[in-house]
């Protein structure tokens, strides 16, 4: 097994390798490039554009340079913002963005299973009626309807919280509410459905017959049977939280690296285009891993290999 | 809790951009409008154009010669924001700069109107900047040697393309960062840049060694980029901002109506649809016609909202001949109807083309660039075409850069397109339909109507319009576009800021705006 | 025998509501269990063995629901109690054995980890290396090899018969004043089960612990029980001591039991003597007695009504219309008094 | 009765016997389909999806426009209207961009008055009905009094009678029940039309998350090793490639072919999160005991992926279908806002909640009616997907 | 690590092999790895000649229908998701034994073979009791008319009357279709009534291998000797008289067996010899076959 996870985190390098891989050349097929404007540049400066930003090697040349410069973490300049490097810009964003995804994600942790939990108990009761119809509201609403609501109502009409960017602890609710809706939900209602399988299992009623109090029956024994569908979902959504959403950070007008993840391939930003996705890319990768590493952990009966025991 | 932000609050102003942020705030470099109305109040180039008005800036004065050729700015004694002295080198510097495909500016274009003897082939790569007239006669004294008389030359060297910068600070730092690095951002505008954070704002502060810094009444301007456009209206509406570049299109018409502080100005430029003239559909000129008699341009303007005014031709309005007279009015009376009067003749010019009722001619598609303004427009234009001449027709959207490429590919049938300009002078607009332009996407073509343009390029005053009008008169006649109306931009601006401006090119300018609060 | 009733059954009736209909798996069950006893309850397989136990355990879950009778244990009556109270009794004063010992343990934690668990639910202020000890006692007591390295093993690393060990060690370590063993030796090889059966007497004697042993065979129950409880269909069909129900089965049923097992070491190549058919269907259980489609000595009666509860002697009763002062005379089966239906037997 | 003597007779063993009931015997579908019939929240919701399809199949039969017809003059009215009577049997309606429109009494809109003067300073707009010679002078300075005084917000005044302030009645837009949009197009016919889109939208972002996710998750799971290694890698690529990148790209190489390019981009991305759950799922359940009864059996690969794995990962099945049905609906918008899918003015729920985000502050109505739609729907394909789970999941029968 | 540790044997086609042994001693391991759900790390196995060893899944099918198991654990082998019927169809329906009706019809008919009702055959397995599961398991075993059966412990989660049915059940399929079948158990007893051979196993090795009625007559291994006495004997009177042969001493770890016999830690006869060199398994005429230096 550990040697199983040793090759799983070697192979997911590569992975990420890969991803910028088919990123790069995907990027460079689809039609414009970072100097279309709707007044085509001179060839001169085109000309002069392409050699500062070394766009006028040959493609597989210019890859090869990338992945180089990548390998020292060099993510290059960026394009559409002019004199500023993808790094500096990573940089910059990477906290604010971070900090507004890691409360998402634990608002999702703290929120999402235990309410899920509680459902699963209550199964066919009012409170889990309300809980699953929340949840429903949860993803059938958008985030930018919520978040444009929230701030229409509450920074707007109450004066509550300010109404854009992040800069009092209040002003933190409405990002992290409207980041974490769909996946809170999608997360209470996973917990519940596996909690309600695992809930029927014998060794549940072993706990119970062992006299264990309910929290711990729950708590320990139930909870960690449920876990596998969770923690599959959050892995992946814990990258995609952490490096932030578009929508969100232009509707609060967050500071954050999310809204590049657009704006860099509208404006065919290169450089931007591969900092981001290599960012998100090996968020993700590492999170995989994780999940991976977790399910053995969870579960010990989980096989990785080929041959089924 | 503005009062926290700044202790300065009662002469700090601010100011959502309404963008994400300017890609860049060096002058030459600049090619947008966040960064122009930025760069306006941290520079101040030779001269300053206030609502159409061409005032002195750095230069005192200037005298052109007899030929029209030749152009001598007397520069003031005037500093830069770190206090060193401003002299004519550092505006040859800049210029040169500026046009150098070294700089890479995606303006350098431009250089090709000034008529600047030698800077279009500099901009071209194929002359040395030592051949370009422009030259530093002494620290005061700049001369400019142009090819031909150039009418709207002096109120072009306004605009932000052509403000100084100063080679110790450009050189300082790698590759255009130093415009958005305090430290290294020396400027010799109305205001200095204090604080810059990429995607979250800017802080400009007075410039005490701007040459009219008497004149300056805010001591602060606070910009913020916020590029969604209900949050930066909740906000202006919650007492955050005093003033918006942009409010959200819905409310628009309501805005018009009640709100004083709602501004509209018109822009220099047309939103048209084009016709490929390539394709054997546009050849009858009877059909162009009809589709561009068949638009309603009253009502779309009624709708789009914002004050956008009806296009009776290319030319928008704004540009003053050399009577005096708005060009775009003169030339109406050759232009087409803005409402719907024009379409009993557009049924029976399609008729005669052999498609009566829109019998027999082929579906087509409208491609335009996503975005909402763009597919309602295309939207009631369908629909009129569809009612009142019974063409069908299919809307395709596309995302920006692809659409830029079809539509320089010629791959389409009708694409939405538009042209703003940003020199005080029709040719800016009507030159993109010369065959060779690269603009020129409906691949029009007309020998006479190119020789006109660039007649009209050599020559000022009457000969310069009569050219211009002439040109119009064919392109209204020959319909390589249907114009649909003519830009505008809004503003919407607190009762407290007063005494603000902009220039005719849409720069906003606070030198000397000061706060009622 | 010894001592006061411990736990005391009162016409318990548990049924589980799937959508077909009501599945009756326990029907009216009466018996009592003294302190020190070892009660043995027999029965052919789904005749509501385990659902009994589970229904003392209050561990009966949707769809299933106990929906009558009493059940006091030490003068408290079980079903009145909250969740609660229900946790503190369990694991503590009553324990119990699972039959499914491949899934009653939980998959995801090592032995070592759940036995702890248990012995420090109950003895708070035990440190987890003297728990961990403790586990490992009683790990060597059922004898699994080599505790010590064994403990750290998750379930699925075990065979079905250490599993059970593991679910009987667990069982055993708070000292129950009553356990309930569903079948606990059935994966055991017999010398093993040997030491088990020892070891449950020891804690027998030991604490003066009550046991009821679930189990289908019969010399196990011979073997350690005093009391014996036939099963059949969800209702008792037998009651009686250990002598009662195997020199003198006044049941056809219990009889019928006895002649299914192979003879006793001798050499037979005869076959096995089954009762015929097949046990009732709990959804719709016949009217009469639950015995009568398959019983050789069935009667219009007994298809009829159900079985009134005969007296036999103090220890004996036997639910069978076959003992009723009319029925035919039949060799082996005596006559004895109808006693109240659902009324404990009382005496011994 | 029999005689006490016959009760006691013995009875043959073929009497004895006979009297067990038999039971029909149902297959596993027809058991769930039993079991659902009784989940009424699973019926609530069959039925709220069984009338959004009504609603977008036969809706539009029953409206007088098109999705695009365009009454410009009548735009952005919104489902309510605070009618006032000017002159007898006379109402107007005043929209929030100040346009005057001549309604019935009930509600329906009659034609637009147009104006002749808008006196901007003062805040005075003139209107003219030339037919009835109707002069109606609207004065909405009131709105914008500082601290607002008064308890209005404009005065009508019909040729120069008593200015009327107060709605004579507020009825329900006939013409447009669910309001008009800014190009005056019906909400009410949009949503419907725009229910057939999101609906296939829905339907084959479930199809290709069951039959692509599932399918493929439970492969890689049960495979395992390198099989599992490479497959999930796939699944991590395409989950990384920024999604603009990929849907501009197979938008250049096929072109906007309308629905079915969008499905196809639509359904080739939508299956990674439901890949994912089921592989973590069957990576658990593969070494369980019934599995190997199954192998025992000779039973074949695809049987036990398709017979013991996914039915034992029906929750988080069932779960992420559902859940990522709205996913699916809003991607469209996006896609639709790239160029791919229907053009306009064909619009989908998605499309017609983004479009109208931005008039939110003014004229929520244009968001509310898709967004309830979308509500609707989901809360009934949740229910449903609920109850299904229940009635597929044997264990947690109710009673 | 090792579970069972070079044991060799055959079984004769129609025979009844009994295995008996120390629970964890590897007999379930066994059971498995003969009908190839286990790898073999070492060893070969035929079946009518053909080796199974290393074949693939996809040839081996054919030899999953003739070679079937009784699983030990009657629960955790039943997919919670099936029916009684697409549980003990499943077989039927893979080597394409019956159509349809005829599928139905068979299916109610092994669920009669084993005690359980045609209304069952729409229940979940959660809703049975042990034994009624360990039938479903049976049933589903005999569905595919298997040549060999590997019966793990088929019977003990039985009561004795359904014991007694299905051990003449398979004793009549044995004799109608000539089954082979390899039976572990621990009850003695049974194992002795169905088996003609009997092995006893002590930590993944034979102590003994004899015909049934010879290791009954004749135990000679210690420990098959205890487990004769051990076994509990439906007699009061008699079990509680009966002296028992109890052992003493731990179970060594099969994880790491001690040198020498393996049963020496828990054998009353041990020597010297037994704890320095494992006892061969010696033919001791007839068959008789023992692993004990002390006979
Ligand atoms: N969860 C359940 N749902 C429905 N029926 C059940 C459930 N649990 C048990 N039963 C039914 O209740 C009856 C009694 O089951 P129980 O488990 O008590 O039998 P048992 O006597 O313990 O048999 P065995 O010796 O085989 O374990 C059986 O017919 C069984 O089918
Ligand atoms: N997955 C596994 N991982 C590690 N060890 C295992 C695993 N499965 C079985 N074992 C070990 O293999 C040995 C033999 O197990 P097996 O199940 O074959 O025993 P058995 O003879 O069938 O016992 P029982 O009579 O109790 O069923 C046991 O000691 C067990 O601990
Ligand atoms: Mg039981
Ligand atoms: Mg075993």
């Amino acid at each position: 097994m550990r040697n199983y996870f040793f090759r799983r985190f070697i192979q997911s390098l590569f992975t990420i390798f890969l991803i910028a891989t088919v990123t790069f050349f995907m990027m460079r097929s689809i039609p414009g490039g970072p100097f279309t404007r709707e007044r085509p540049v001179p060839d001169e400066i085109m000309r002069a554009l392409n050699a500062k930003y070394n766009l006028d090697a040959p493609l597989i040349v210019q890859y090869f340079d990338y992945m180089k410069s990548l390998l020292t973490f060099n993510l290059g300049p960026s394009f559409s913002r002019v004199g500023v490097s993808v790094n500096k810009l990573i940089g910059l964003g990477f906290p604010a963005t971070a900090k507004i995804g890691f409360l998402a994600v634990l608002l999702i942790i703290l929120v999402g299973i235990p309410v899920g939990i509680v459902s699963a108990l209550k199964q066919n009761r009012p409170v889990d009626y309300f809980v699953m119809f929340m949840a429903t509201l949860g993803v059938t609403i958008p985030n930018f309807v919520i978040a444009t609501l929230y701030i229409y109502l509450f920074a707007g009409k109450l004066g509550w919280v300010p109404s854009f960017g992040l800069r009092t602890p209040w002003a933190y609710i409405g990002p992290i509410l409207a980041l974490s809706g769909y996946s809170l939900s999608f997360v209470a209602r996973l917990t519940r459905s596996s909690m309600l399988e695992v809930l029927r299992q014998d060794y549940i009623r072993t706990a119970r017959a062992n006299g264990l109090k309910e929290l711990s029956v729950i708590g320990k024994h139930a909870m960690r049977n449920a876990l596998i569908p969770v923690i599959t979902y959050l892995g992946p959504t814990i990258a995609l939280l952490m490096t932030g959403s578009f929508v969100i950070e232009r509707i609060f007008a967050i500071p954050g690296i999310g809204r590049y993840f657009v704006e860099s391939v509208s404006s065919r930003d290169y450089t931007v285009i591969m900092g981001v996705t290599v960012l998100y890319a090996s968020f993700y990768v590492l999170m995989i891993y994780l999940v991976d590493v977790l399910y053995a952990m969870i579960d010990p009966r989980i096989r990785f290999d080929k041959e089924i025991p | 809790d503005r009062d926290d932000r700044d202790s300065d609050f009662a002469s700090t102003l601010y100011w959502n951009l309404s963008s994400s942020g300017p890609k860049t705030i060096d002058p030459a470099l600049n090619g947008a409008t966040d960064g122009g109305d930025v760069i306006s109040n941290l520079y101040e180039g030779l001269v300053r154009e206030q609502a159409g008005v061409v005032k002195p800036g750095i230069a005192e004065s200037w005298e052109i010669s007899d030929d029209g050729k030749t152009v001598t700015f007397k520069l003031r004694d005037s500093l830069w924001s770190d206090g060193s002295r401003l002299t004519a080198h550092d505006f040859e510097y800049s210029w040169k700069r500026a046009m150098d495909p070294a700089t890479a500016s995606e303006y350098s274009w431009i250089w090709e109107y000034t008529n600047v003897v030698g800077a279009q082939n500099v901009a071209e790569g194929k002359g040395s900047l030592e051949d370009v007239g422009i030259k530093a006669l002494d620290d005061y004294t700049l001369q400019v040697e142009l090819s031909n008389p150039t009418s709207y030359f002096i109120s072009l060297v306004a605009f932000y393309h052509f403000m100084p910068v100063k080679q110790s600070s450009v050189e300082a730092g790698p590759d255009g960062i130093w415009a958005s690095d305090p430290e290294l951002a020396i400027s010799n505008g109305p205001f200095k840049l204090a604080e810059y954070t990429i995607g979250e704002g800017l802080r400009m502060e007075k410039n005490p060694n701007y040459w009219k810094a008497d004149n300056v009444k805010l001591s602060a301007i606070e910009v913020a980029f916020i590029d969604d456009l209900t949050t930066a209206y909740t906000a202006y509406q919650a007492g955050e901002f005093d003033f918006l570049n942009d409010v959200p299109p819905s409310e628009i018409p309501r805005l018009t109506a009640e709100n004083p502080e709602f501004y509209i100005f018109p822009l220099l430029g047309t939103y048209y649809y084009s016709f490929n003239l390539d394709l054997d559909m546009w050849k009858d000129e009877r059909v162009r016609r009809a589709l561009t008699l068949a638009i309603d341009r009253e009502k779309i303007c009624e709708i789009v909202g914002g004050g956008k005014i009806p296009a009776a031709g290319f030319v928008p309005v704004g540009f003053i001949d050399h009577q005096g007279n708005d060009f775009a009015e003169t030339a109406a009376s050759s232009g087409i109807p803005t409402d719907g009067s024009g379409i009993e003749e557009a049924k029976r010019l399609l008729a005669e083309a052999g498609y009566p009722n829109g019998e027999g001619f082929p579906k087509f598609t409208i491609i335009y660039n996503t975005s909402e303004n763009h597919q309602l427009v295309a939207e009631v234009v369908q629909e009129m075409w569809k009612t009142n001449l019974g063409i069908e027709t299919d809307l395709i959207n596309q995302e920006w850069a692809v659409f830029q490429d079809t539509r320089k590919q010629g791959e389409y049938e009708v694409c939405r397109g538009g042209w703003l300009t940003d020199f005080m002078d029709p040719m800016g607009l009507l030159a993109i339909f010369q065959v060779d332009n690269d603009y020129n996407d409906s691949h029009y073509n007309n020998s006479t109507f190119d020789e006109l343009v660039s007649y009209a390029n050599k020559t000022v005053g009457a000969e310069h319009f009569e050219a211009l009008y002439e040109a119009e008169k064919i392109l209204m006649t020959d319909l390589p576009i249907a114009p649909v109306y003519y830009y505008t931009e809004i503003y919407l601006s607190s009762p407290q800021v007063k005494n603000w401006t902009r220039s005719v090119l849409s720069a906003l300018d606070f030198s000397g705006a000061y706060l009622e609060r | 025998m010894s001592g006061e009733p411990l736990l005391e059954v009162k016409n318990i009736s548990t049924s589980f509501f799937s959508h077909l209909g009501e599945i009756q798996a326990v029907r009216g069950v009466s018996f009592y269990l003294n302190r020190g006893d070892v009660l043995g309850i027999v029965g052919e397989s789904g005749s509501g063995k385990s659902v009994t136990a589970l229904s003392i355990m209050g561990l009966i879950e949707k769809p299933g629901k106990i929906k009558q009778g009493e059940i006091i244990f030490n003068g408290e009556d079980l079903m009145k109690k909250s969740q609660r109270e229900m946790c503190e009794l369990r694991g503590n004063e009553i324990s119990m054995i699972f039959q499914d010992p491949m899934t009653s343990l939980n998959p995801v934690y090592r032995i070592e980890n759940q036995m702890v668990e248990v012995i420090r639910y109950h003895n708070r202020n035990l440190s987890r290396k003297k728990a961990v000890a403790q586990a490992v006692e009683m790990l060597r007591l059922v004898k699994i090899p080599e505790p010590e390295k064994q403990i750290k093993s998750y379930p699925h690393e075990f065979s079905g018969g250490m599993r059970q060990r593991v679910m009987i060690a667990t069982a055993l370590s708070s000292n129950p004043g009553l356990l309930i063993a569903d079948e606990p030796t059935t994966a055991l090889d017999v010398t093993i089960q040997a030491q088990i059966l020892d070891l449950m007497n020891d804690l027998r004697a030991r604490i003066n612990a009550s046991i009821i042993l679930i189990t289908h065979d019969l010399g196990v129950i011979a073997e350690v029980c005093s009391r014996i409880i036939v099963m059949y269909g969800g209702t008792i069909m037998e009651a009686g001591n250990e002598r009662d129900i195997f020199y003198n089965p006044q049941n056809p049923y219990t009889v019928g039991l006895h002649q299914s097992i192979p003879s006793n070491l001798a050499i037979s190549e005869k076959r096995l003597v089954p009762i015929r058919g097949t046990p009732p269907n709990l959804m719709y259980p016949p009217k009469g007695c639950p015995f009568s489609p398959r019983c050789s000595y069935t009667m219009r009666i007994c298809l009829e009504e159900a079985a009134p509860t005969i007296r036999l002697s103090d220890t004996h009763i036997s639910v069978c219309w076959l003992l009723h002062e009319n029925a035919p005379k039949i060799n082996g089966y005596s006559k004895g008094k109808i006693v109240d239906r659902y009324k404990t037997p009382s005496g011994s | 009765m029999p005689s006490e003597a016959d009760y006691f007779g013995f009875v043959s063993k073929e009497e004895s016997q006979n009297l067990e009931t038999l039971e029909k015997s149902l297959t596993y579908w027809q058991d769930a389909w039993r079991r659902l019939k009784k989940h009424k929240l699973a019926m609530a919701g069959l039925a709220g999806v069984i009338s959004t399809i009504l609603f977008a199949v036969l809706g539009p039969f029953f409206s007088r426009f098109s999705y695009s017809d365009q009454i410009l003059d009548y735009a952005r009215t919104p489902p309510r209207l605070d009618i006032y009577e000017v002159a007898d049997d006379y109402y107007v309606f005043l929209t929030k961009d100040y346009n005057l429109l001549r309604v019935s009494e009930k509600g329906e809109i009659l034609e637009r008055i147009f104006d002749t003067n808008k006196d901007l300073e003062r805040k005075a707009y003139t209107y003219f009905d030339a037919r009835r010679g109707l002069e109606i002078e609207l004065d909405f300075s009131y709105n914008l009094l500082p601290g607002k005084e008064a308890d209005y917000n404009f005065t009508l005044v019909a040729n120069g009678g008593d200015p009327i302030t107060e709605a004579t009645k507020t009825v329900f837009n006939r013409t447009y029940p669910f309001g008009s949009d800014s190009i005056g197009r019906s909400i009410l016919v949009r949503v419907m039309y725009g229910a057939r889109i999101s609906l296939i939208v829905a339907f084959v972002a479930s199809l290709a998350n069951l039959l692509i996710g599932a399918v493929y998750g439970s492969i890689a799971g049960y495979e395992g090793g390198r099989t599992d290694i490479l497959m999930m890698r796939f699944v991590d690529i395409l989950n990384s490639i920024p999604l603009l990148i990929y849907v501009i790209l197979i938008m250049v190489l096929v072109g906007n072919r309308g629905l079915w390019t969008m499905i196809i981009a639509l359904g080739s991305v939508y299956w990674v999160t439901m890949a994912r759950l089921v592989r973590g799922q069957v990576l658990s359940l593969k070494g369980q005991e019934f599995v190997l009864a199954a192998r025992a059996l000779g039973v074949k690969k695809r049987s036990i992926i398709s017979r013991h794995l996914i039915p034992n990962t029906i929750g988080p099945i069932i779960i992420s279908m559902t859940m990522m049905i709205p996913r699916a609906i809003f991607t469209e918008a996006f896609l639709s806002f790239i160029g791919l899918g229907v053009s306009a003015p064909m619009a989908s729920w998605g499309t017609l909640t983004e479009d109208a985000l931005s008039a939110l502050l003014s004229f929520p109505y244009q968001l509310f009616f898709p967004s309830m739609a979308i509500a609707i729907t989901m809360l009934s394909f949740n229910f449903l997907g609920d109850g299904l789970r229940d009635a597929l999941d044997p264990r947690l029968r109710k009673g | 690590m090792k579970a069972v540790d070079d044991v060799s044997f055959h079984i004769d086609r129609g025979e009844t092999f009994g295995l008996v042994g120390e629970s964890g001693c590897g007999k379930s391991t066994m059971g498995r790895t003969i009908i190839r759900l286990y790898n073999v790390t070492g060893g070969e196995i035929f079946l009518d000649g053909t080796n199974l060893t290393a074949m693939s899944e996809k040839n081996l099918l054919p030899f999953r229908k003739r070679m079937q198991m009784i699983f030990q654990d009657p629960y955790a082998s039943l997919n919670p998701r099936m029916t009684v019927t697409d549980i003990v169809g499943e077989g039927i329906l893979v080597h394409n034994i019956f159509k349809d009706r005829e599928r139905q019809e068979r299916i109610f008919e092994l669920l009669d073979y084993v005690g359980l009702k045609r209304e069952h055959a729409n229940r979940y397995p959660h809703e049975f009791s042990g034994g009624q599961r360990q039938r479903i398991g049976i049933a589903r075993a005999l569905a595919v008319e298997p040549e060999l059966i590997i019966c793990d412990e088929p019977i003990s989660a039985l009561d004795v009357s359904i014991q007694a049915q299905i051990v003449n059940m398979l004793e009549d399929f044995q004799d109608e279709m000539k089954l082979t079948y390899l039976f572990i158990a621990h009850d003695l007893s049974m194992v002795k009534h169905i088996s003609d051979r009997i092995g006893v196993m002590y930590l993944g090795m034979f102590a003994e291998v004899a015909e049934s009625y010879e290791l009954y007559a004749h135990p000679q291994h210690p420990y098959t000797r205890a487990l004769l006495s051990a076994i509990p004997i439906p007699d009061p009177d008699l079990t509680r008289k009966n002296k028992r042969t109890i052992l003493r001493g731990d179970v060594p770890s099969p994880i790491d067996p001690p040198d020498g016999c393996r049963f020496a830690t828990r054998c009353p006869l041990v020597s010297d010899l037994c704890t320095k060199a494992t006892p061969e398994l010696i033919d001791k005429g007839a068959g008789h076959f023992v692993a004990c230096h002390n006979v």
